[in-house]
Order: C-alpha cells, then structure tokens, then sequence
C-alpha cells in the first residue's frame, strides 16, 4: 500500500497537490476569522489539521520517510479527532454556540486578514528569507505566518472564551505549519509531548470555559476584567 | 620678669579701675549733654554714682516666681561684662592677661551675659520682661554677626585676632589708616555697637513706657542692689565698646611709657577720645528718631552690606577696585 | 546509583500525589505531603552534591541532564516546595475548618501541587529544549487549577489570563525552538540530537546568528511571558492574588524562575553562536522595563498581594538585569538572588496570608497597625517587606548589589543609574506600604472583623516563616561554601556563553 | 568589643545590660585611647563565605578618634538609661530594646572600624535599620510610622549614593577594601572622581543631615527614645562626618580647591538654616534636632576649610582646620548627649514634649534644670565650655583661609564666620527660648505641678556629661594629642612638618596659640579665672557695701493683677521676632516637602495613577502587549 500511495502522489505531481493543500489551509483560516457559528469553526479547525497533516504526509512521502504514517495517524488522531471532539463537548455543556459581537465586525475581520495574508505573501519572499531558509515551499512559509498571526487576530478581537481557545489552536496550527516548513519533523518524543499537551490544554481550558460559564454565566471576556491595576 | 608681672598688674588694675570708675560718670555725661542739646537741663553729672549708691541701700525684692538663676544673674552679668572689658584696649593697647582671647571671645562673653539676663527676665513670668527679653535675643541675632565682620576684616588685614594688637598695628601706620575700607569698616562697628548699647536709633534707655523697652524692660522685675549691679554692668558695657571705638577711631597714644607722667597723660587722651565718642553719640540720638522695631534689621543690613563692601575693597585693592 | 535517585525525585511527587488521596484527616494530608517534600528536598541535596563533584551528569540516553544550574533549580523547587508544604498545613487546615473548602478539595489540592511541582522539576532537569518547552506547558495547565482553585469570579478570572496568555507566550516560544532546530538542521546536525542543550552548546558557533537572534527573540518573549518580564507579565499579579497563597508563594518563588531558567539555558546558546551583546542587551532591556514598571505600579497599590506579585515582577527584572549585564558577578548575583527572591517572597506571601486569614481582607486600606493584633505576623511582614526592598543585612542586598557591581563592572553606566533609581522608588513604595500596614493605630473599621476570628497560627505555620526567614538573614552574612560552589559553577555555566 | 547579653528579667536586664555596655565602651575607649596615642593602625581579618566577604577591622587613628567619641558619650548615655528604661519603658519589650541598643552600638562601631567597603556598607545599614526600629518602636502612634519612613527613604536614598560610589571604587580598584581604594585615587579622572566626591556628599549628608536633605532628621529624633536620640544626634550622624573625611582626604585626594568651597557653602547654609529652623519649633526633641543638622554644618564649615588647605598644599593649615572639626564632633556629641537626655528626663516626668505646656520646671526638677542650662551654654559656644573651644578654633580656621591666594576664597572667609557668629546668635536665642520656656516663669499647665526630680542614675549620667562639658572647655588641652593625631593622620600630614604644626598652633595648659604671629590666641583657664575674680569681687562687694536687709519675695508686677500663667509670653511668643525679621530665610521645614520632595512623590504617584489602566484587565490588549514586544524585538534585530 505504501508503495502504491507513494507511486500515486510522485505521479500527480506532489508541489501542486502541496499548493491546493496550502490554499486550503490559507482558505480556512480567513474563512474562520470570519465565522460566527462556533461549531463551524472547530470544524473549519479539524478541516485545517487535516490538511496540514496531508502536506505532512505528501512530503514524508517524497522524502521516503518511514516514519510519517504514524506519526500523522497520531496527529490525525490528536487534532482531527480528540481535540474537535472535546472542544464539541465543551460547547454542548455551555450550551451557547453564536458569536454575535466581536470588537471587530466579522466581514471587516476578513477583510482585514486577506490584506493581512496578501501583505505577508507579498512582503516574505521579498526579504530574502527564503533564500537562507531552505523550506518545503515558500507558499507554506508565508501561510504559516498568515496562520499565526490570523490566530492572534482571531484571539484578540473575539469575545468568547471558546473562541479564544480555538484562535490559539489556530495558532497552533500555523506554528505546525512552520514546523512542516521548516524541519519538517521534530524528535519523536518532542513531537508527542507537543500533541499531549495539546490535547490536556484543550481539556484543561475546556473545563475552565466550562467554568467561567459557571461563575459568569456567560462566556463572555469581556467580564473577565474586574482584576486591574 | 618681676618688673613685667609688676608692669602688667599695675596696667590691669588701673585699666580696670577706670573702667569701673567711669563708666557711671559716662553715663551721666550722656544723658546730660543730650539734655543740653534737647535744651534741658538735664540730672547732675555724678547722677550715675548716686543712683548706684541708693540701689545698694534699698531692699531688694524679688518676685516669688524666681529662683537661685534669678539672683545670680547679676553677678554673672556684671563678671562677663568686666572680663570682656580685659580684652580691649584703654589708656594702653598692651595686653593685661596674656592672650586672654581676642575679639570672639569679646563678643561671646557679651552673649554668655546677655543668655543670663535674657534667662532671668523670663523667670518672674512677667510678660513685659519676657516680650523684652525676646526682643533683646531678636537684636542679638542681628548685632552679632554685624559687629563680626567688620572685625574680621580687620582680623583678616592685619592678621590678628587680639584687639590690642589690631589698634597696636593702626596706630603705627598713621594718617595712611584712613583708607576706605577702614572707614567703612568702622562705620559699620558704630552702627553695631549703638545697637548693641541700646541706644537709640534701635533702643531708648529713656523711655518709661513698658511696651517699647528693650534693655530697661529685662531689668522691670529687678530691685535694690540687683538692680543696682545690672544697670552698672550695662553702663560697664557702654564704656567698654566706646573705648573701643575710640581706640580704633583715634588709635593715639596707646602704648605709654610706664612712667607716672606718661601714664597719666594716656589716661587724660583716653579720655578726652571716650568723651568724644559719646558726644557723637549723643549727636546721633539727638539728631535720629528711635526706629520701628522690625526695622532693625534693615539698618544692620545696611551696616552688614557696608563691611561686604569693605572686604571687597580690601580684597581686590590691586586690581583697580578702589584704593 | 544517580539514576535511581533522579527517578527517585521524579517519583517523589507522583507517590505523595497518590498518597495524599487515601487518608481522612487533613492534619494527616499536610503532614504526609510534608514529609514527602522534605524527602525530596534531602533527595535533592544529594544530587546536588553529586552535580557537584561529578561537574554535570546525563542519563537515560542523554534525555536527562543535569549541571549545576539545574542542580540550583532542583535546590530552590524542593525548597520551596518543602516550606510550601509546610505552610499549607496550618494555611488549608484553616480554611477547611472555615468551611472555605472540603476534604476532596483539599486532596484535590494537593494532587495539582504534586503535579506542579513535578512538571518544573521536568523543566529543570530535562536536556532537550523541546521537553523543556513541553514541561514549562505542563506547568502552566497545572498551576492554572491552583490559581483558580477557589471557583470564584475573580480566581476563575485569574485563571483564564493566566492560562490564555501564558500559552500564547509559549506557542511563540515554540516557534523559537522551531527555529532553532531548524538551524541545527540546517548546519547538519544530528536531528535526534538537535534539541538537546548538551549537543546545541558543542554546534553554537557554527549555527546561524541571524536565525538563532530571530530564534531567541521568540523564545525570550515566549518565556519572558511565562518569567513575568514587562511587558508580558499581565497575568501576573493576577494569578499571584487570586491564587491560594501557598500556591502564591511557588508561582512567585519558583514557577517565574522556570522560565527565566528556560531563557537562560537559550540565551548561552544565542551567545555562543551571535556573540554577547545581542542577548544581554534584549534581557537587560525586558529586566529594567520590569523594575521600572513594577516600581510604579508598587507605588498606589491596594491590594497586598497584587503588591507581592508586582514586587515579584521587580524581582523578575533584577534576575534579568543581572544576566543581562552579562558579567560573572552579576551572573552570580543573579542566580543568587534566584534563591533569595523564592524565599523571602515565599515568606511574605506566608505573611500576607496570615493577615488575610486573620482580617478577612486583602486590601491595604483596612490591614493597617496589623503589629499589635498579629505580633508575629507583622513583626515578620515588616522584617520581611524591608528584605525584600532590598535593605541589608539580608541576602536580597548582597545579590543585588552582586548584580549592580556586575553593571558597573561592565561598564553599563546607564542601565546601572536606571537600576538603582528604580530599585530606591520600588524601595520607597514597599516601605511606605509595609510600614503603614504593620506599624501604626489600627483601622476601626476592622474591629469587628478582627474579634469574629478565631484564627491562630499553628506551629507549622510559624516553621514555614521562621524557615525562610532565618536562611535569608544567614545567607546575608555567611554563605555556605556548597551554595558557594553550586552557584559559582552555575555562573560558570552561563558564562560560558560569553563570547571572549 | 560590646558584649551582647540580655537577660529576660526586666528590671534586672536594665541594670545588667547597661552595666555590659559600660564595660564595653570603657574598654574600647581605653583602646581608642591607646591606638590614638601610639598612632598604630592595624587591621583585623575574618574570612567569611563571599568574594569580597572578609571581615576587615581596621584602626587607624581616624576610626580610633570616632570610636573613642561613640564609646566617651556611650558610658554616661548607659548610665543614665538605667534610670530612664525603669521610668519610661518598664511595661514593654525592654530585652528588645536592650537588645537593639546593644546592637547599635556595635554597628557604630563597626562602621567606623570596617576596612571594607562592602562591610561598611552592610553596617551602614545595619545601623540604619537598628536606630530605624527605635524609631518606630512606639508602634501605635502615626508621628513614628511617617517618621520612620521618612527616615528609611532618606538614609536608603543615601546609601544608594554611596552604594554607587562604592561600586565605582571597586571598578577601579578590583577589591573592596578601603586600603586600595587608598590607592584607586591616582588612577581616575577628575571628573569621575567629582562625581565620586558629589556622590559621597550626598550619601553620607543624608545621613549627617545637610540642608535639604535633613528632613528625616527632626522627624526621626522625637520619635526614638531618648536616650536613644541622644546617641543618634551625639554620634551616629557624625558617622556621615567621618565618612566625608574617610573617603575626601583618604580616597580621593588630591582634588581642587571648589570641593573645599563648595562643602563650606554646604556647611553654611545647614547651620544657618538648620538654626532658623529650630528658632520656631516648640517640640523641645525638634528643636534640638534642629539645633544637631546646624552643629553639622559648623562641622562641616571646618572639613571644608580643611579642604581648602589641603587642596593649596597647606596640610598643616589642614590638619588644624580638621581638629577643629573633630573637637567639635566631640563637642556636640557631649553637650547634645546631656541635652537629650535631659530632655529624656522632663519628657519622662511630664509626659510631654511641647514646651508651651511646660514652664516654672525649675523649681520641681532643679538639678534637670542645672545641667540643661549647662547643656545650652555649651552649644550656645559661651566660654567655659566645650563648645566655645572648637568653635573658636572653627573661626580661626575659616578666617585663616583668608591667607590663601585666590580672592573669592579671601573674600569669603570672613563673611562665613560673621555668618557662624550669626547662627550661634540664633542658637543663644533658641536655647533661651527652650530653657526658659521649659523651666522658668510660672506653670502653663498642672501637670507640671506635681513632677519630681528623675532617679539618680539619670542625673548621673547627664552629670557626667556636663561634668566633661565644663571640662573640656576649661582645660581643652587635654584632648589635643588625640586630635592632633587623628587630624594629621587622615591628611597625610608626615613628622617632619609635625614641628611646623607645633609652630602654629601652640597648645598646653595656659593657653591655645593659632599663627606664629601671634594671629589669635586664648586661655580659657584665665577666663575661668578672671570669670570668678570678676563675681566674688562684685558679690562680696555687694555683701560688704549693699543693704543688709533679706531678699523680700513678692508676686510678680504684672499691672495690679495676679500674674497668671497665660500672661507670658508663650515660646511661640518668644521666637515670633525671629520669625518676622528672618521671614525670608525662614523657609519652613514645609518648603522642602512641598518644592523638593512633594513634587516628586506625586509626580510618581499621578504617573502611576496614569500608568494604571494600562493594567486594563481586558486579555485582547494583554495579547496585544505581547505582541508589540515581539515585534518591537524583531525590529532590535535589524538594528
């Protein structure tokens, strides 16, 4: 099977499959800062997993790397399933699933990162690094940046508390994507405590969603500023 | 040696001596050469001695508020005032008790005097001797540094501290003394020195109005031959800083022969300058009107500023600034 | 014979976290957790006495490492875990009996600070940054349960801050680790290899300088935030006043060096491979921003426990100023003050909790005259409040002056004035609060409140206090000659950076 | 040296306490004595577990002179807390107290003695901290809490300076030890070493108390005990002094004539300001505070005409113009001590130390009253007493300075010693405002009506005191070897000028000689005499010639009514002259906070105030601050 799979990307030309791939990612991204239904962002969020974990694995598959499929059957495990999955849970136990408001309105906030995104493809092969950095492909690279910097966006002007957590899953994302970029693979053991600790602070934050919704009774940050000074 | 001690103890007790003797008779003289002017008669030239004499035969009584600091004061008074007349010169600018001390000490003991006197007039809880009392220590804090720094000035041109030896050092440079930072300087010793004798402009020992009494009203409470001491030490003062005006003004004849004649003709000069130098006081507290009393410290500003100027001159002769 | 003992100390946490679950009695819990905590602690003083002859040790295949730097951490989180456990007898007993809290809760308690104690002796004893990382998270999920212990609006808030911003700072850290391994791939280096610290310092010079300047700014941001360094130290004194105060006490006393710790371990690298000014100058900067701020917000405080986690934030900034000024005295000076800062701050948030147990209040306005109501306590707070302004006899002096010795020495005449004007208003403000809380007539207000409490310190309460208490005072005249050597070899460590 | 034991029983510990600091300071001043005369300097080490811990003890003749001083005032200051602890302090914590006193003492010694920088340092503090837990030790009272917070800020901002000063040193010198920084001094600039100088000055007059940065000092002092304050007056801010003269003449030398110049200013207008000052205070503690920071300046008037010398190369003009500084440290220590602890005395019988309230004393407490008035001769600089000797020789050395060549020297010399001869004025005036607003006239108020004399012990100690006042302004020769010693050491003055010394200035029981041409001269034992000729001449002449009759006791005239209390003039009363005519210097102690300190603090506390909402609670912009560090730190890269 592993022959047949790797003879199948090698013959439909990997880079582009790559490319569509990263598009996704990109796409995804944009489409989640822009999204009110918090369902919909998790699931935009696994959609995200899923094909950076893909690129993952198409590039394991070209460099000849035995390893990848385990390591991105785990990861598939840990970002597609596991951390949807609680995130899903948390949101049936707080029972509230829209963002209405948002310090920035939503159709302005991709706006906004597409410029973003469309400056950052713009900027980063201009300034060299490429050139010094010997990269899958430069696409990733800059996408990578436009990921970490959409999640900062998205924790920054959302108001929900699950929303947040989703935004810095989204950064999490674009650091992987970087990682894929860059190094392509950690050591084993680094990767795999990278993804326990993951999936325990998708728990742990869960259960303090859970709670704030709790003590609160709303998910709202905004409540949250009573310590200051 | 025997000669010099013998020397010196007949000039310390002569010196001395006059000292006691005159300075009643001064301040009689004062009083009635300013009646004279003022076109009155005025009280009987011994009117000093008479009235020293009655305040010794009169009952002394004293407010039972006071204790030992009360009747001692003016004993301590009178002992300051006589050893701070040791220190200047009289009839003779020799020094009577070797290096006694110089012009800080003379200055001091008139304080250590005047911090009993201030004291005392506090004790009898009285509020006219302590609203003097108060005053007086006010003048002080202004006489003081006043009546210094003409003095230092000439402590600094002629490099010492003893009075003596400054009047020993102008006499010698005759007419050629004069020079403006002398004359400056001993301006500002006179104005000092009125101040400092409780004369008018800045006190009158006339008035009999117990508000605006300084000297007088320190001594309300006093009686008898406490009274007696005080006032004697005051006229004491008044003889000690004319003398020494006079021997800084006219610094004549100061170091006599120890001859009988020569000794006197140094007496009769002394004199003759003591006189002068009360004529012209007199002359100021006939021609000024007595000051507000917060302006005080204008004048003696004034008198402060003069001897700035005096250093200055002093100081800068060589480089075109004056003489 | 190391290996069983360094398992030895990881299992420590893990068994007093299981054993803590099975009795009844909360006396009986403290106790236990104690006990196994002066067990690590004795524990941990052997292996620092191996580091110290032994020079540095690795073990299971190079996954371990430990020298003298780690070998200080190990020291100052068992010490500190120890007092803190101390502490907690008397402190959770209390707010068991004041019905603040149950019997699971308190078990609940004590499981999370095993777990806690447990991820920052993985931080300080691991060799791959990548575990390093991983643990310094651990350590945040962990704690994160402490701060927000009491389920409150304000906790919970705390909590979330705390949580949010600390991961945030760390993905970024992620990104610096991402980097820098990628340098070390880059150059060839061996990639299983290519995290650990070991292997990194032998490649340094030949990685990338403009990578790993890009990589350290990552990772100095990234655990300056977990550090507490200005301007990322926002959460900060939230979760240092939210939190239950012995858990106060090991977030300020150890958890905040864990980072520092982490950028140290990174900034000898970053030296090694783009030479010695860029690092210290960036951490110079972060440190006296946190003086500088600290100071300022110390200054019209009203809470004494956000005063404590500002003064923390101080502290943070003097450990940073002290590596930045990258000079041997100020290095040792720094790493001394590591020690001194863990256990006076441990000390007066001991302190502070004692007046809040007693007056039921955290706020300034009310904690006043506090001496005459609570003799100890307040003697202790006001003892305690002028060392940790830095007064001498007391060690904090002798690290900072280490530190500003280390300045001038190194000729950082600026940063040096700037660090003692800071320190002298810090100074003012910590007094003028101290002294208005301990000395002084007492506020009327509290009258009532005082005479409806029933709380008295217990025995080990007053341990815990004196403990710190009497070390620092030593440390301020008399240094051990062990100490000596551990953290003489540990400036050796950090220094080893400096380029020549 | 001081042995510390303390043992729990209270009244007993009192006695035994004491009695050990008795021992103690009698020993160290036996060996002070010693070492001064022999003129050895020997040094102690201790190695201790830092690089730069050793503990070094050195004696020189410069620390044997202070140690002497602290230990001279400590031995009655001991005795007359025996009586004083009993009265006051039995109810509280009297081994604390006993504990610390002890433990003050020695940091002051250890100050003076360390050869260290860093030790120095450490016992700086130390004694700052100690004499800042007297301060507070009235733990329910607001005045000590301001008080010992002021005190802390002030002497810390102090240390700070000299902390930095300290540091700089050890650059240059590579070690802490004050024997190289002996020799740091050739290699640095003179710029940094002006910066050295400015920084000890304000250090070490932090602690000494020069205007403006005394404002601790009147804060501070009442609020310790007395016998307490009479050690922090008398000896501990000359602990600054010695510092100044430590670091100026032994480290920093050779520096130009404005450091001179520039200290005299310093000098003048704390004396001058310091008296004023206290001219309007009626907390007779305050005043006599006040009265230390003016004595301070006529210290410091000296070192700076001593500084002036040295820097012309007139060392032996120098070390003269430095014994007078010593002697006059000396000096004030003994009379502030008798006075402090006089003070001691009427605050612990009447409970009070306002001196409108008080009054008419004399009659209850007349051997209080006795050694008080000696008290205030004596810093009144009247003859007889110490303090006219050293300031005489404080006079003579500024007006000397007017040898020197430059003009502004020459011109100033003499107006800053008519400006001494003002403050003493100014301080006549003080002190008679006190002592007859305590002891004379009649009671303000009833408490005064029932006090009794304090124990014996009390008087003793004071006694003793006024017994070494008197003593040392009659026979000041006495002392002069000692100071001699000490002088020409700390400025370096070598044997073979010590004839030309003994050439100026002349010193032995007759009298005291300044200047080979017979430039100023005084005898104070021919004062003494003349002083009780001129008395017994005029009191037995009175006896023999004045009337027989008794002394007859009436009521005071006061206009035909019963004299009443409220009839007097109040010290307010007294002083409001002074008030008036000096309104312009009378720049009260608020000026200073409201034009100097104020503005700062709240400039401090309205920039936090402004700070505080960047601390905003809201997490987006928390994120935000992290972010901009990130890229304010990438952007450091490209730099």
């Amino acid at each position: 099977m592993n022959v047949t799979l790797t003879q199948f990307i090698l013959d439909h030309n990997h880079e582009s499959l790559s490319s569509y791939l990263v598009g996704v990612v990109l796409l995804v991204s944009i489409l989640m800062s822009g999204c009110h239904r918090i369902e919909t962002m998790i699931r935009f969020f696994a959609i995200q997993s899923l094909s950076l974990i893909l690129i993952m694995f198409i590039a394991g598959v070209v460099n000849h790397n035995p390893h990848i499929l385990i390591i991105s059957t785990i990861i598939f495990v840990g970002k597609c399933i596991l951390i949807p999955t609680i995130l899903m849970f948390v949101l049936k136990q707080i029972q509230i699933n829209r963002e209405i408001e948002t310090y920035v309105a939503l159709p302005v906030s991709m706006l906004l990162n597409c410029t973003l995104t469309a400056l950052i493809f713009a900027i980063i092969p201009n300034i060299g690094i490429e050139k010094e950095l010997h990269v899958l492909s430069s696409g990733l690279l800059s996408t990578s940046i436009s990921v970490i910097l959409i999640g900062l966006f998205i924790m920054m002007t959302r108001k929900k508390a699950l929303v947040q957590i989703i935004g810095l899953y989204v950064m999490e994302n674009g650091i992987f994507a970087l990682t894929i970029d860059t190094i392509f693979e950690m050591p084993n053991v680094v990767e795999m405590g990278i993804l326990l600790d993951l999936l325990i602070g998708a728990l742990v934050m869960g259960v303090w969603v859970y709670r704030i919704r709790q003590s609160f009774e709303t998910i709202n940050v905004e409540e949250l500023t009573k310590l200051r000074g | 040696m025997n000669y010099n001690i013998l020397k010196h103890l007949t000039l310390l007790l002569t010196h001395t001596g006059l000292l006691l003797l005159f300075a009643p008779f001064i301040h009689s003289y004062i009083k009635k050469i300013k009646a004279m002017m003022q076109g009155r008669i005025g009280p009987p030239i011994l009117q000093g001695y008479y009235d020293l004499i009655k305040y010794f035969h009169k009952e002394t009584v004293a407010s039972n508020q006071t204790s030992w600091l009360f009747s001692i004061t003016p004993f301590i008074v009178f002992s300051t005032t006589l050893a701070a007349g040791l220190l200047i010169p009289t009839f003779t600018s020799e020094e009577f008790i070797v290096s006694l001390g110089g012009i800080i000490l003379f200055i001091y003991l008139f304080g250590l005097g005047r911090f009993f006197m201030t004291s005392s007039a506090c004790e009898p809880g009285s509020s006219f001797c302590s609203m003097a009392s108060s005053r007086e220590m006010m003048f002080a804090t202004l006489i003081e540094p006043v009546m210094l720094l003409p003095l230092f000035v000439f402590v600094c041109m002629y490099g010492t501290n003893n009075i003596c030896e400054t009047v020993n050092q102008l006499a010698s440079k005759g007419v050629a003394l004069y020079t403006p930072t002398y004359i400056l300087s001993i301006i500002a010793i006179f104005i000092a020195s009125l101040a400092e004798m409780c004369r008018i402009p800045f006190d009158n020992q006339e008035t009999h109005y117990e508000l605006t009494m300084v000297h007088e009203g320190m001594l309300l409470e006093y009686s008898g031959k406490q009274l007696g001491i005080m006032f004697f030490s005051g006229w004491l003062k008044q003889l000690i800083i004319i003398s020494l005006i006079a021997n800084l003004l006219f610094p004549l004849y100061t170091m006599p022969g120890f001859t009988f004649a020569s000794l006197c003709f140094a007496v009769i000069i002394y004199l003759l300058k003591v006189l002068i130098v009360s004529t012209f006081i007199v002359f100021i507290e006939t021609i000024v009107a007595k000051v507000r009393l917060f302006r005080v410290r204008d004048i003696l500003m004034t008198s402060f500023i003069m001897s700035i100027i005096a250093l200055v001159i002093s100081v800068y002769k060589g480089k075109g600034l004056g003489v | 014979m190391d290996i069983n003992k360094i398992l030895l100390l990881y299992s420590i946490p893990a068994l007093a976290g299981f054993s803590v679950l099975l009795p009844k009695n909360k006396k009986i819990i403290g106790l236990l957790q104690a006990s196994w905590m002066v067990f690590s602690f004795i524990l941990a003083l052997f292996i620092v006495k191996d580091i110290l002859s032994f020079g540095f040790m690795s073990m299971f295949n190079n996954s371990i490492y430990l020298d003298a730097l780690s070998g200080l951490m190990i020291f100052l989180v068992t010490l500190v875990g120890t007092i803190v456990s101390i502490y907690s007898i008397s402190y959770m007993t209390n707010e068991v009996e004041e019905k603040i809290q149950n019997i699971w809760k308190l078990k609940g308690y004590y499981l999370l600070l095993n777990a806690f104690v447990f991820s920052m002796l993985l931080t300080v004893t691991v060799n791959s940054m990548g575990v390093l990382w991983i643990a310094i998270e651990l350590s945040t999920l962990a704690s994160a349960f402490l701060v927000g212990y009491y389920n409150r609006e304000a906790p919970v808030e705390a909590a979330w801050k705390y949580i949010i911003l600390c991961t945030v700072g760390i993905a970024f850290a992620m990104i610096g680790i991402i980097l820098a391994y990628y340098a070390v791939t880059h150059v060839g280096g061996m990639k299983s290899l290519g995290l650990n610290w070991d292997y990194l310092v032998t490649i340094a010079h030949k990685l990338d300088p403009d990578l790993m300047k890009v990589a350290f700014v990552f990772i100095l941001i990234g655990f300056g935030t977990k550090a507490g360094l200005a301007p990322m130290h926002s959460w900060l004194p939230d979760a240092h006043s939210e939190a239950p105060t012995p858990v106060s006490a090991l977030l300020s006393g150890v958890l905040i060096k864990c980072g520092i710790y982490g950028i140290l371990r990174f900034a000898i690298i970053t030296n090694l491979s783009v030479g010695n000014d860029f690092s210290n100058k960036l951490i110079l900067f972060f440190g006296l921003l946190s003086i500088g701020i600290s100071g300022i917000f110390i200054i019209t405080q009203k809470n004494i426990k956000r005063l404590l986690a500002y003064s923390s934030l101080e502290h943070i900034g003097i450990i940073a100023c002290g590596i930045g000024f990258a000079n041997p005295l100020a290095i040792f000076g720094a790493l001394f003050h590591m020690v001194n800062h863990a256990m006076v701050k441990s000390l007066m948030f001991f302190t502070s909790g004692n007046l809040a147990l007693k007056f039921h209040t955290k706020d300034m306005e009310h904690l006043k005259g506090t001496i005459q109501v609570m003799p100890v306590s307040g003697t202790i707070l006001l003892i305690g409040g002028l060392a940790l302004a830095g007064s001498p006899p007391f060690s904090i002096f002798i690290s900072e002056f280490y530190i500003l010795s280390g300045g001038i020495e190194g000729n950082y005449w600026v940063a040096s004035i700037l660090f003692l004007l800071f320190l002298l208003i810090v100074f003012g403000g910590l007094s003028y609060h101290f002294l208005q809380m301990t000395i002084g007539p007492l506020n009327n207000n509290v009258d009532s409140n005082i005479s409806s409490t029933k709380y008295k310190m217990s025995k080990s309460g007053v341990v815990s206090m004196l403990l710190p208490l009497v070390l620092i005072s030593i440390l301020g005249i008399w240094m051990p000659a062990p100490l000596l050597k551990l953290l003489n070899e540990a400036t050796k460590i950090v220094t080893r950076g400096h380029m020549i | 040296m001081a042995s510390l034991i303390c043992i729990k029983s209270k009244s007993l510990s009192i006695v035994a306490s004491n009695i050990f600091a008795i021992i103690a300071s009698t020993l160290s001043l036996i060996s002070s004595v010693f070492s001064l005369i022999n003129q050895h300097s020997y040094t102690l080490d201790y190695l201790v577990g830092f690089p730069f811990g050793k503990l070094e003890l050195t004696i020189d003749p410069l620390s044997a002179f202070f140690v002497f001083m602290i230990s001279l005032l400590v031995i009655p200051v001991s005795i007359y807390s025996i009586g004083y602890l009993k009265s006051e302090y039995l109810e509280k914590n009297i081994g604390l107290l006993c504990t610390l006193y002890h433990l003050f003492i020695l940091s002051m010694l250890f100050v003076v003695l360390s050869g260290n920088g860093f030790q120095f340092l450490i016992f700086w503090e130390l004694m700052t901290l100690i004499s800042f837990a007297f301060v507070i030790f009235d733990i329910k009272s607001t005045e000590s809490k301001n008080a010992g917070f002021i005190y802390l800020l002030m002497t810390h901002i102090g240390s700070a300076f000299l902390l930095l000063s300290f540091l700089i040193f050890g650059k240059y010198t590579g070690s802490f030890s004050f024997s190289s920084f002996h020799e740091a001094s050739n290699l640095m600039p003179v710029s940094l070493k002006t910066v050295l100088f400015l920084c000890v000055l304000f250090g070490f007059g932090t602690k000494a108390g020069i205007v403006p940065l005394h404002i601790w000092l009147p804060q501070a002092h009442p609020a310790a005990p007395s016998h307490i304050s009479a050690l922090m007056s008398g000896v501990m801010i000359k602990t600054g002094i010695y510092g100044i003269l430590r670091f100026v003449f032994d480290f920093l030398s050779p520096f130009p004539s404005w450091w001179g110049v520039f200290v005299v200013f310093i000098g003048i207008t704390t004396a001058v300001l310091g008296i004023i000052f206290a001219s309007s205070e009626i907390d007779i503690k305050r005043i006599l505070a006040y009265s230390s920071i003016e004595n301070i300046g006529v210290i410091l008037l000296s070192v700076g005409a001593s500084m002036i010398f040295y820097s012309f190369d007139q060392t032996v003009l120098a070390t003269i113009a430095l014994v007078a500084s010593l002697f006059h440290s000396l000096n004030h220590s003994l009379f502030k001590g008798l006075l402090f602890t006089c003070a001691g005395s009427i605050v612990s019988r009447t409970h009070t130390r306002n001196i409108e309230k008080l009054g008419g004393l004399i009659k209850f407490m007349p051997k209080t009253a006795f050694l008080f008035l000696i008290g205030s001769l004596a810093i009144c600089a009247f003859p007889l007493f110490n303090g006219f000797i050293s300031e005489w020789l404080t006079f003579q050395t500024l007006l000397t300075l007017y040898e020197l060549k430059p003009g502004f020297i020459k011109l100033i010399a003499p107006v800053v010693a008519s400006l001494l001869g003002f403050t003493s004025a100014i301080c006549a005036a003080v002190f008679v405002k006190t002592f007859s607003g305590i002891f004379l006239g009649i009671p303000r108020t009833h408490q005064v009506h029932h006090v009794k004399e304090v124990s014996y012990s009390m008087n003793l100690g004071s006694g003793i005191l006024t017994l070494l006042c008197f003593l040392i302004g009659v026979i000041p020769f006495m002392l002069f070897p000692l100071l001699k010693n000490a002088a020409s050491f700390i400025v370096g003055l070598d044997s073979s000028s010590n004839g030309n010394l003994q050439n100026l200035l002349t010193v032995n029981s007759r009298f005291i000689l300044l200047g080979n041409n017979n430039f100023a001269s005084i005898s104070p034992l021919a004062i003494l005499i003349v002083l009780i000729a001129g008395f017994f001449f005029i009191y037995s002449f009175s006896k023999i010639y004045g009337s027989k009759l008794p002394v007859r006791k009436e009521e005071t005239w006061s206009c035909g009514v019963t004299p009443k209390a409220e009839f007097q003039h109040t010290p307010t009363g007294f002083s409001q002259p002074l008030k008036v005519i000096f309104s312009e210097l009378h720049t009260p102690e608020s000026f200073y906070h409201n034009y100097i300190y104020l503005p700062i603090v709240n400039g401090l506390i309205s920039f936090s105030h402004k700070i505080k909402p960047l601390q905003s609670g809201v997490l987006q912009i928390y994120l935000l601050y992290i972010f901009l560090a990130l890229i304010l730190s990438l952007a450091w890269i490209k730099l």
